[in-house]
């Protein structure tokens, strides 16, 4: 839908013509130019540094999380117990934990954790709540209703709560901690997407599809879904900060990811007990999450305003 | 007499609003459209001028009432069965701004008809065919990759059209085409309309609330009040003759634009539009008619012939 | 308008009932006895199998559903196996002090948030919005731990202004509530910025404007009554939100609320408990939600009228 | 008292948008005397709304007032403090809008916010406020004005309700009332009421500055007319002149199409090409690439307002 087709259309169709550069020139005047998906990423770049900025330290984040192997000397298990809870220094860039293993080196690998924490169950729960949402919207009913009451059910626990009972029931792990995350946010994923279809059900265009005869199904398909797809654009980028965060902080519950493997909320729980005479302990990790999370909210915020349908008017 | 494409017979359509609230929109019509006429639609906000319009392409389905098209009778039919007629009946919408798919070009606006009755083999033969129906509407080739946001409302207005043509349809249901557009865009859109009928034998229902417009484009009128019918007729005898006293205060509401004609001294309506979901008892004009008498207030007048198709819905007809 | 309210509350209470369910379903698939897990390998089958039956969980689990629900109805939560004390009693005296914890959290959160959203989009653009959106979206961002963390390093271990645990005075919920609130000003403070800016968009603050009204009258008596609509939604999901963050405060401040003690059920593997707290946790939650939903009914005329 | 209500003089009202400066409003010189009704009339975008919100200082953001003198009574109102201005707004000159449905305040009742322009403008009581209000709602043709005043905006009609707004706008007798294309949205039997209440208002001694697309309200209304085109006015003179021997070509389209619409003629009259782009306006004469009677000197140089026979009648157009 993005690519630039006009160009393939001019180069099959156009006639050579003499004057087609005015002419381009004159279209581009009367209607402005042709919008693809690079050029509204431009756009955002152009008007939203921060975001850019952001972008860059998400990727940033990825390379380290994929090469941390050859990033650093240690392995995040190799315990040193003459150098333990040593503080930052050129030998150890962020210091030593209480059983002497690099926190720079767990870092990289705890960045694995949560960036898989972030958008694994992310993309779970939005794929598993937009489908239910579009159903519950489009099909209406005794389907939609027992949806929504379920997604009622699931909103009015507290989330933190919600994760911590299923994770209780599932026990710890990395995969029970994507499975819970995404059992925790799919209904409020649900709800947005049903009502997003409903409102788009409404629009005219629908109806004008509805008058040519296009079968139901492909309504759907052509016509709502690619029209949901800004706000779950946006809502991705809001959902995977908030995924990173609950992860984070069911792991200093020590409900999360479980030892040896090492995930930035169980970093920050295991220095807790040292806060007063080694604070970068827990500082560190708690730093690391801040600026994940940070960049994908700046991102979501440029997202949003260059995605926004409602905006465009 | 030119064959009758669309009947209504006793259409009724009535919406809930909320709690045990029922809107009126269209009670007890019936109404025929023949083939290659343009039927004027006129009525006021709110009055089921659009319900009535959808209704007659079965985009609703009518609570009570019968359908006909070509004869036959096609309200009970499946939707599947209702194919066949689907693409013969067409509408055109009054938003330019909301009726396209943001998201698609242009091409692939005008191919999604093409493409649902599957009327092209290649693709090559597909994108010479919307190129044809742009053509035709006057909208350069050179925008084909172009999305709806980044033309004007008379080009906008133009896709719509091509849209509808592009089913090869009988009838065209133009809902307020026009409202949204300035004066001379208006006349272009409307010339285009009159010059595409000429050429593929088209039917109109043209639904309007301006009075100039309906009355330079159509053959028949049709004047509504609060989901009724008033009166119908040719458009000549409608707008020279009214017989029913609100088409009267219609014509007076009409603005010139010459100063040398200003309707300082007509007679206009007073008091506000009756609401839809307790329409008042007996004609539904009564509440606003100078004329009106006990009769008018408990009962429902009928349509009357006074000669040459030309019917008014008044217990007093005028003249 | 009485009718909508009380429709309204009979759904609410049939959520509520969801919620117990599929809390005690959820608490049953577990496999194994709990019984057998809390006594440890050594405990006495016959022991185990008597105390099973006397607690009713050798039921299936419906019976034990309705079983647990008559007795909720009368207030009778069952009994906590690792404090051996009736979970409500355990519930309400931990509840005063979660209560405490998100009134003051809440408040900070609404006044800080509410005030620099309003400056915000105001002085939209300006380098004050700049500035108070760029705290409020780090406030978003801050995990809870690592805002209460720092406080607690910063204000009570260095500077010692504050007490470092315990609730023994109400400056000791000062920096928790601080901590919990934190966060959400930062949701608050952006929401009620976006929702001004598109009321101050709308044709009637052009009429207020056009009928004379300065700057200061137009945002206090046109455009805040409608802005605290969606704000109100809002204030609904945050209450969920600070629970959620009450979890975390509490338990690094040793506060003795819900949440802390939820935590305690976890690893005691307290299951009367646990439901208990969650249970309790969901209710608040969807009273909030009725509060919220009818007070937006009772401010914004155009629902009042048509329920 | 120079005898004018309001007189603008080279106005220029811009928006600063990220593709550029958009003159949305330029070089604006207009008057309005006391009991007049003046009409300005264009299609959409040509700038008429920008130009009245300019003289309410309503403009909105990114838009602002360039340059320009605005003088209402005789009395310099731009450059005025922001407070001065508001004790102008809603007393001296006031404005009704174009779609009365969003025009209100949905949360406060009616009566209220008729009210409140008496307690901004006037030292007194609620009570006494409440009687005025009363008192100008029912002299805009409210009947039952007890009940209506107690009503929300959404329990109103679109008619009533721009009669609400009417009644808001006249309730502090002010010397100036700017209504920007008020009966668009409304129904043609009521816009032919409210047209007529206009025209009421003006004979009582207000003076109207009435924005409209619609030829026939500004025929049936207005005493003297200005014409804009792409951000300028183009064509000024009395509604009689103006509409038997428009000057300017652009008038002559307009009038052409509007007129040929209640002729029996086949094919209506339009005018060739679209408005151009405000972001890339041809050179010289804004609407030369349309114009059939084109020269050269239209290309390259945009023409003052040059007068066209008659007094008072003066177009901005090469041929004239």
């Amino acid at each position: 839908m993005f690519q630039s087709r006009a160009q393939k259309f001019a180069r099959r169709y156009e006639k050579p013509n003499p004057d087609s550069r005015d002419r381009s020139e004159e279209l581009k005047r009367e209607i402005g130019e042709e919008e693809t998906f690079f050029s509204l990423m431009r756009r955002m770049a152009h008007e939203n540094k921060l975001a850019v900025f952001s972008a860059i330290v998400i990727l940033l984040f990825i390379l380290g999380a994929v090469f941390a192997p050859f990033l650093t000397r240690y392995s995040y298990h190799d315990m040193d117990l003459l150098n333990r809870l040593s503080a930052p220094s050129a030998e150890h860039l962020f210091g030593t934990d209480e059983a002497g293993r690099d926190i720079f080196t767990r870092l990289l690998y705890g960045s694995r954790v949560s960036l898989l924490t972030g958008v694994v169950p992310t993309i779970l729960s939005m794929l598993g709540g937009a489908v239910l949402g579009v159903i519950s919207g489009y099909h209406g009913g005794w389907a939609d209703a027992l949806i929504m009451r379920l997604a009622d059910i699931m909103l009015a626990f507290p989330s933190m709560l919600l994760a911590m009972v299923i994770m209780y029931m599932l026990g710890g792990g990395l995969i029970n901690v994507f499975l819970t995350l995404a059992l925790v946010n799919w209904a409020s994923v649900a709800r947005i997407v049903r009502s997003e279809v409903l409102a788009l059900k409404e629009t005219e265009y629908v109806e004008a599809a509805r008058v040519i005869g296009v079968p139901e199904r492909t309504i759907m398909f052509r016509h709502l879904l690619p029209n949901c797809l800004p706000t779950m654009i946006v809502l991705f980028t809001l959902n995977v900060p908030s995924a990173i965060l609950t992860e984070s902080s069911l792991s200093f519950l020590g409900l999360g990811i479980q030892e040896p493997r090492s995930s930035w909320g169980l970093m920050v729980n295991a220095g807790r007990q040292f806060l007063y005479n080694a604070p970068w302990l827990s500082l560190v990790p708690s730093i690391a999450i801040m600026l994940i999370v940070l960049a994908f909210n700046f991102l979501g915020d440029g997202l949003r305003d260059v995605l926004d349908p409602y905006q465009k008017r | 007499m030119s064959e009758i494409l669309i009947e209504g017979r006793n259409l009724t359509k009535e919406f809930t609003a909320g709690r045990k609230k029922k809107v009126h929109a269209v009670t007890d019509v019936s109404l025929q459209i023949l083939q290659g006429e343009t039927l004027g639609l006129v009525g006021e906000s709110g009055c089921g001028k659009s319900t009535l319009g959808r209704l007659l392409i079965r985009l609703l389905k009518p609570d009570s009432g019968r359908l006909l098209v070509h004869g036959e009778d096609v309200t009970d039919l499946s939707d599947k069965e209702f194919g066949k007629y689907r693409r013969q009946l067409q509408l055109i919408f009054q938003d330019p701004y909301a009726s396209l798919d943001p998201r698609l070009c242009v091409r692939d606006l005008i191919a999604e008809p093409l493409k649902t009755w599957h009327v092209c083999r290649t693709k090559e033969e597909l994108t010479q065919r919307v190129l044809e129906k742009m053509e035709e509407v006057g909208v350069p080739g050179e925008y084909l990759y172009r999305y709806p946001h980044q033309f004007s409302g008379g080009q906008r207005q133009r896709i719509g059209i091509a849209r509808a043509l592009a089913a090869q349809p009988e009838l065209i249901v133009c809902d307020e085409p026009v409202s949204a557009l300035d004066v001379p865009v208006q006349n272009q859109i409307l010339n285009l309309l009159n010059q595409l009928q000429e050429s593929k034998g088209l039917t109109y229902l043209f639904i309007s609330h301006d009075l100039s417009v309906v009355r330079h484009i159509s053959d028949r009128v049709c004047v509504m009040f609060l989901g009724t019918i008033c009166e119908i007729g040719k458009t000549q005898e409608v707008f020279q003759n009214p017989m029913h006293p609100y088409t009267r205060f219609l014509m007076n509401a009409i603005l010139p634009p010459d100063p040398h004609r200003r309707n300082d001294q007509a007679e206009l309506l007073s008091g506000e539009i009756p609401s839809a979901v307790n329409p008042p008892s007996g004609c539904r004009f009564h509440t606003r008619c100078p004329y009106a008498d006990e009769r008018c207030r408990r009962e429902m007048p009928a349509l009357q012939d006074a000669g040459d198709g030309h019917q008014a819905a008044c217990h007093h007809t005028m003249n | 308008m009485l009718h909508n309210a009380l429709q309204r509350l009979l759904q609410s209470i049939l959520v509520l009932l969801g919620c117990a369910l599929m809390i005690f379903i959820m608490l049953r698939i577990i496999p194994g006895n709990p019984i057998a897990v809390l006594m440890g390998e050594h405990a006495d089958t016959a022991v185990i199998e008597r105390m099973t039956a006397e607690l009713g969980l050798d039921q299936p689990v419906l019976i034990q559903f309705f079983r647990y629900i008559g007795g909720a109805l009368r207030g009778d939560f069952g009994t906590s196996y690792s404090l051996g004390k009736p979970v409500s009693a355990l519930i309400a005296s931990a509840f005063v002090n979660t209560l405490i914890l998100a009134l003051m959290a809440a408040l900070f959160a609404w006044v800080l948030g509410v005030i620099s959203g309003i400056i915000a989009a105001v002085k939209k653009n300006s380098i004050l919005d700049h500035l108070f959106m760029g705290a409020s979206l780090l406030g978003v961002s801050m995990p809870v731990f690592m805002t209460a963390m720092l406080l607690q390093y910063f204000l009570s271990f260095r500077l010692k202004w504050f007490p470092i645990a315990g609730t023994d005075s109400l400056a000791g919920f000062l920096l928790p509530a601080v901590a919990l609130g934190w966060n959400s000003a930062g949701s608050v403070a952006r929401l009620v910025r976006s929702t001004l800016l598109e009321i101050l968009e709308e044709d009637y603050i052009d009429t207020a404007r056009a009928k004379g009204r300065g700057q200061l009258g137009v945002l206090v008596l046109h455009a805040l009554r409608n802005a605290m609509l969606p704000v109100i939604t809002m204030m609904a999901i945050q209450l969920s939100g600070l629970l959620s963050g009450a979890v975390i405060t509490e338990t690094i401040f040793a506060i003795n609320g819900i949440g802390r003690l939820a935590v305690q059920a976890i690893s005691a593997r307290d299951i009367p408990l646990l439901q208990g707290t969650v249970l309790f946790s969901a209710a608040i939650v969807i009273i909030g939600n009725f509060i919220a939903d009818s007070l937006y009914n009772v401010l914004d005329p155009r629902i009042r009228r048509r329920g | 008292m120079s005898g004018k209500t309001l007189e603008i003089r080279h106005l220029n009202t811009s928006f600063f948008t990220q593709k550029g400066e958009v003159g949305a409003a330029k070089d604006i010189c207009l008057e309005v005397r006391p009991g007049q009704i003046v009409g300005i009339v264009g299609e959409s975008g040509c700038g008429k709304s920008v130009t009245a919100r300019s003289v309410m200082g309503l403009v909105k953001y990114p838009g602002r007032v360039v340059s320009g003198e605005i003088l209402l009574n005789g009395t310099r109102i731009t450059g005025i403090s922001k407070k001065e201005a508001c004790s102008l707004r809603g007393s001296e000159v006031s404005m009704i809008f174009q779609e009365p449905m969003t025009s209100l305040n949905p949360v406060i009742k009616v009566g209220r916010q008729v009210e409140e322009v008496l307690l901004i403008h006037k030292k007194i009581t609620k009570k006494e406020a409440k009687k005025e209000a009363a008192k100008i709602l029912e002299a805009v043709g409210i009947s039952d004005v007890a009940s209506r005043m107690e009503c929300y905006p959404h329990q109103l009609s679109g008619g009533l309700r721009q009669r609400v707004m009417i009644a808001m706008a006249m309730i502090c007798s002010p010397s100036l009332l700017i209504a920007d294309e008020p009966t668009t949205a409304l129904d043609v039997t009521v816009e032919a009421q409210i047209l007529r209440l206009m025209k009421k208002l003006c004979e009582a001694g207000t003076s109207i500055l009435l924005i409209s697309h619609n030829l026939g309200v500004i025929a049936q209304v207005c005493d003297y007319v200005y014409v804009m085109y792409a951000g300028r006015i183009v064509e000024q003179g009395e509604t009689f002149t103006l509409f038997d021997h428009p000057a300017h070509p652009y008038t002559r389209g307009l009038l052409g199409a509007a007129k040929s619409l209640r002729s029996d003629a086949g094919l209506l009259k339009t005018i060739p090409g679209v408005v151009p782009n405000l972001l890339h306006l041809p050179a010289g004469c804004s609407f030369s690439p349309r114009c059939d009677s084109c020269m050269d000197l239209c290309r390259s140089e945009m023409p003052d307002m040059l007068p066209a026979g008659e007094k008072g009648h003066l177009t901005r157009c090469w041929r004239s």
